[in-house]
């Protein structure tokens, strides 16, 4: 018997806690061309804004080690559109759609949020704090999700104009000295769960140009390169704030690196960069992570979340321990 | 049709001069294909650490062991380097066939086909959908060298007339295909130009067939990390029907376009009035919207 | 004629700008069997301690994607014994030793300063700020390099005890919100120069024992993986402090690599990880590095540094754009 | 002899029951080479996302060519999954041979070789080398089923005696090698005992080569990172002549240890009296220098 994928998010469930992450699987269409999206758990939408975005010049990709560097500027078409074509072939599809949101100050996510709570179908919210703050001052560059308070307000913008019903999911960044205090002012501030983890601040140099690779100079690593980092992020907060859902992310190729994932705390798992490389990504994970499950004889993946934290004894009695 | 993933066996792999043309066994990518459409390969094997796939243009397919696709690569880099060591019976995992293909004129017409490099690749089986429609198909084709003039062969063979061009003068005139465009198109009489080559040349090529008023249909294999269209990674800026410039996907909405479409001169640039460009505003504010 | 690969470690001159990254290399011996050391532009050491440790259990290295996580614990014997025999060693081999030093607390820093200045043949102290400091108090495993307070304090401590002639290098972590302000405070406490990266914190879950997969649960993540990370880093701090000289370290495995971080700003670059998969790196890289600037026909490696900062057009002016 | 690092191509790929035996051209390897040394390979290939190299122990070298070195392995993950699809003509890099070799008796002994799974491979060379010092060699060889059984054969036609075990008792005894020692021991006269198993079957060998005072020297293949001494990596506790107990590296220590000298209960710990633990303090404070 395969065993039971079904997974919560917040109060709503999920027949797989394998998703597509935000901005690596647009609105779905390209990847139903190779696979059913309705049997992925959710597609996380590429971060929408208000306005349509043309993005960065090209070159806007960089390939790294194990990773990707990328930089495109959100382009999108703005939440008009969105909700007039993307969202509603979404739901034609049967998939369920959580719509991840991007601003530039809190009032443009608050904006988003209540235009997203006008439209029907909307499984959740993912808040990309990864986002410049416009009004942050200091340092350029600085992120919503680099300082608690800012983030904390973006959240409690969102959750005090979405609908009360639609959960919503605050998407951390790693590159902070203290991902848990940013985790928890965005609990504070109403999150009903936490998405981790954005890409990685990096850059390449292109030796023939002898000038930086991406248009744009900096960009966010990704790819299983950095998944001991999402790891880590996970476990982190999820050691700090133990009833806080998750969704993990970075670096997801293999059904054994969503198990590694909710191993760590995750109740879900989104697959990025390995879409690039796989469109059919999803669907295989998925088959990977069942027929692990199997192999350990856990009847549902459920069960896993959180475990790699319970003393070793524990967790080899429960599930028996492979070698 | 929509592209398809799948496993293909190597069938054969041959030297061609600097190239290398790699027969893929991979029978619902070649039954779906039509000229100027593209496959994406993912290259490294199992634990690879090069995420990105590589994509190339389809030189043609054949009925046996079911379809098979052919490419032809030069190595650049590590993805063609590790490619070029495959050998018959290794397996790849090829996507395709992907993008929008060539057009084709409905009735006969005398078309120029313009490649350069590994460029041409792609030309011949175009080629030989237009002569299926009754076309006279003329080869414009360059490199620096000779080696590096893939198919001359086959366009002094199949064309109605084929000029070769090198940089280094190693075959046929020396000098770039932009040099001899002028005289080809007069000659020929073209009445449609389809090309393969970098963005300079689709250029300068879109510019001349504007002066003639002919028209154009550039292939562009500008850098692509994904091929299907979800990493965004390959945008130039297009003008639609509207008037309106998009910054489109050269893997989805390409990798053929009408060549007076691309803002060539932009190309690597969001101009300034792309729609979503910064400080870019609706022409068109919706009525009553406006504050 | 072969380019010249000569580059300042301050005031002192080193023959090549490729060393071995401190922790990756012991203290020269074992890669002696396959390279001449005296070659390498410096051995950066395993950091050294006051007193002997044994480190941490194994497992203490895991593979990652294109990276390794570890966690070693610093084992080593102790400042004594690596005066007496590992020092003289190097010395007798030709080769310059970048002593490096880890401590709890800055006053240990301080004393593993003073005894490195009665030493002769040291040619310069590398800090490794990445280690926690024990009376930071607040977070558990809070690192010196996460403040600049602290670090700034560990810094003055070494400058204050070392002798003046001995250049000083702080060596950064990249897991911080704001590298740049770090760095800041290790110059103005007299660094005469910084040193970066330092491993990113990651983890990995066994997925057979669903428990961590290194003994300390945590790890340090190195490799090609983040050689990105280590790029921009190098990247913000020289556009920050330009005439401040940096090491460079993180995933570099070729020649290429050392050229990408030097054209990013560093005046040297250190080779960690790929020394275990390939002990004859440093040579090797030393030879890639040559053939590189052979083909742009650079004279002088230290023509190249930070070189990419430069707006494009006077980069391809200078060197020529290759294609 | 130092090790060296060379490239060698790839001679032959053999199956043999569920293992693979590989042999690859590699003179400096095969001449320094002394039974119980191991190789450490680099897999993945040039743009590879595998950075731990990967360690072997050598099974046999053979003057051919110059000088081949030959190893076994069972494909167990991504990296042996890699090695297993090379074939003839392939170039490895590897580094070797490496670490301490089995010492031989000076006298003629009877000497025990134990081994698990691929563990027997490096005994059919140590078995050779006692045999030139006049050394018998009896053959204690186990495995969880007959086809993982290394080297059955040759132990019965080389050894004076050979006795197999097998967890499912599809050859020889069921049971383990550690249910037969004490009866092939008594049955052989064993004066020294060599091993190469798991840790846990290593620590039965020497806890019953202790009751029977007998040597024994133990080959450890825990996991390797690095395979040269530089990692830190594969560190066991290990108790020195002088009675202190130090974390010293497998690789470059070992990979043989005197059976003895291993503290078995405490591999995976930092004992709390080894050299440097937490809370260690040397045991003879320096004169003078206590404060
Ligand atoms: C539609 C299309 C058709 C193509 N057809 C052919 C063909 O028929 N024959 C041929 O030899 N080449 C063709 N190319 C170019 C080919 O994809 C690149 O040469 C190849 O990706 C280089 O990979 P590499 O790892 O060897 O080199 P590198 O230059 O090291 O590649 C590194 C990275 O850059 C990307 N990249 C670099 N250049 C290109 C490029 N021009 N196109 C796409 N990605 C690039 C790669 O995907 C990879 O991420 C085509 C490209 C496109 C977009
Ligand atoms: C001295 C020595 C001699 C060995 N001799 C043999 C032999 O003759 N035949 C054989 O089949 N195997 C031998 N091994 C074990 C062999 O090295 C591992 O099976 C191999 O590294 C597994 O790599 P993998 O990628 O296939 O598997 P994985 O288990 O996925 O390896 C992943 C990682 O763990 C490390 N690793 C895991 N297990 C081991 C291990 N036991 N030893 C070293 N590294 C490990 C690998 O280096 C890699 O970093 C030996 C190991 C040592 C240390
Ligand atoms: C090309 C690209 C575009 C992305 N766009 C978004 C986005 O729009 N919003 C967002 O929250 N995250 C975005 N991300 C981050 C991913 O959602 C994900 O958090 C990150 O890439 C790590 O996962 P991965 O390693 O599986 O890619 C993007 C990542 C990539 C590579
Ligand atoms: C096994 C290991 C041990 C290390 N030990 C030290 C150390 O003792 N002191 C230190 O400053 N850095 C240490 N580092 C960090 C490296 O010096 C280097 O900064 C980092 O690994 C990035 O470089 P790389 O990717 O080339 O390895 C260690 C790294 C590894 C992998
Ligand atoms: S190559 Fe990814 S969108 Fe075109
Ligand atoms: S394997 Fe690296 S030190 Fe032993």
């Amino acid at each position: 018997m395969p065993a039971d994928l079904r997974t919560r998010l917040a109060h709503v469930e999920l027949p797989s806690p394998v998703l597509t992450a935000a901005g690596c699987a647009g609105a779905g269409r390209e990847l139903a061309q190779f696979i059913d999206i309705a049997r992925v758990g959710a597609v996380i939408t590429k971060s929408v804004t208000l306005e349509p975005r043309a993005g960065n010049p090209v070159p806007r990709l960089a390939e790294t080690p194990s990773g990707m560097l990328s930089a495109g500027g959100l382009q999108g078409p703005g939440i008009d559109a969105f909700l007039q074509r993307d969202l509603p072939w979404l739901l034609s599809r049967g998939a369920r759609a959580v719509v991840s949101i991007a601003g530039h100050t809190a009032r443009e996510y608050a904006e988003l949020a209540t235009r997203l709570s006008d439209a029907a179908g909307v499984t959740a919210i993912e808040v990309n704090l990864g986002c410049p703050d416009a009004e942050g001052g200091g340092r350029p560059g600085r992120l919503f999700a680099h300082d608690p308070a800012s983030a904390g307000q973006v959240v409690a913008a969102v959750r005090g104009s979405g609908r009360w019903d639609i959960p919503v999911f605050a998407k951390l960044s790693p590159d902070v000295t203290d991902i848990v205090a940013v985790a928890r002012a965005c609990v504070t501030a109403g999150a009903d769960g936490l998405s981790m983890i954005n890409t990685l601040p990096g850059m390449a140099i292109d030796v023939a140009t002898m000038r930086p690779t991406l248009a744009a100079v900096h960009g966010g690593l990704s790819g299983p390169a950095i998944r001991p980092v999402a790891v880590r992020c996970v476990w982190q907060v999820r050691e700090a704030l133990p009833d806080v859902p998750l969704i993990g992310a970075g670096g997801v190729r293999a059904g054994t690196d969503v198990l590694e994932l909710m191993l760590a705390g995750a109740s879900m798992v989104a697959v990025g960069t390995a879409l690039f490389h796989d469109p059919s990504a999803c669907a295989r994970i998925q088959r990977e992570l069942e027929e692990e499950l199997l192999a350990r004889g856990i009847d549902r993946v459920a069960d896993i979340i959180g475990l790699a934290h319970q003393p070793a004894v524990f967790a080899a009695d429960r599930h028996g321990r492979l070698s | 049709m929509a592209p398809v993933q799948v496993r293909g066996t190597v069938l054969t792999v041959r030297r061609v001069d600097a190239y290398i043309a790699m027969t893929v066994v991979a029978p619902a990518i070649a039954t779906r294909f039509r000229p100027g459409q593209f496959i994406a390969i993912a290259v490294g094997g199992a634990q690879t650490s090069m995420l990105a796939r590589r994509a190339f243009a389809v030189h043609d397919v054949r009925p046996d062991h079911g379809g098979t696709v052919e490419f032809v690569f030069a190595v650049t880099g590590p993805g063609t380097g590790w490619l070029a060591e495959c050998r018959s019976r290794d397996v790849l995992d090829v996507v395709g066939p992907l993008g929008r293909p060539f057009p084709v004129p409905r009735d006969p017409a005398s078309c120029l086909l313009v490649g350069v490099g590994a460029g041409s690749a792609p030309l011949f089986a175009l080629a030989a959908r237009l002569a299926e429609r009754g076309c006279q198909a003329d080869f414009l084709l360059g490199a620096p060298s000779a080696d590096r003039v893939f198919g001359a062969l086959t366009a002094r063979r199949t064309g109605r007339s084929a000029v070769i061009t090198t940089a280094d003068g190693s075959l046929g005139a020396r000098g770039s295909v932009t040099d001899m465009l002028a005289t080809v198109v007069q000659q020929a009489r073209t009445d449609v130009i389809y090309g393969c080559a970098p963005v300079s040349v689709l250029r300068a090529v879109s510019a001349l067939a504007g002066r003639y008023a002919i028209p154009v249909q550039a292939l562009v294999a500008e850098p692509m990390a994904c091929g299907t269209g979800i990493c965004m990674g390959c945008v130039l800026p297009v003008v639609g029907t509207d008037g309106i410039t998009r910054m489109v996907r050269a893997c989805v909405d390409g990798p053929v376009f009408r060549g007076d479409h691309v803002r060539w001169d932009d190309v690597g640039t969001i101009p300034f009035d792309a729609l979503g460009a910064p400080g870019w505003k609706p022409r068109q504010p919706e009525a009553g919207h406006a504050g």
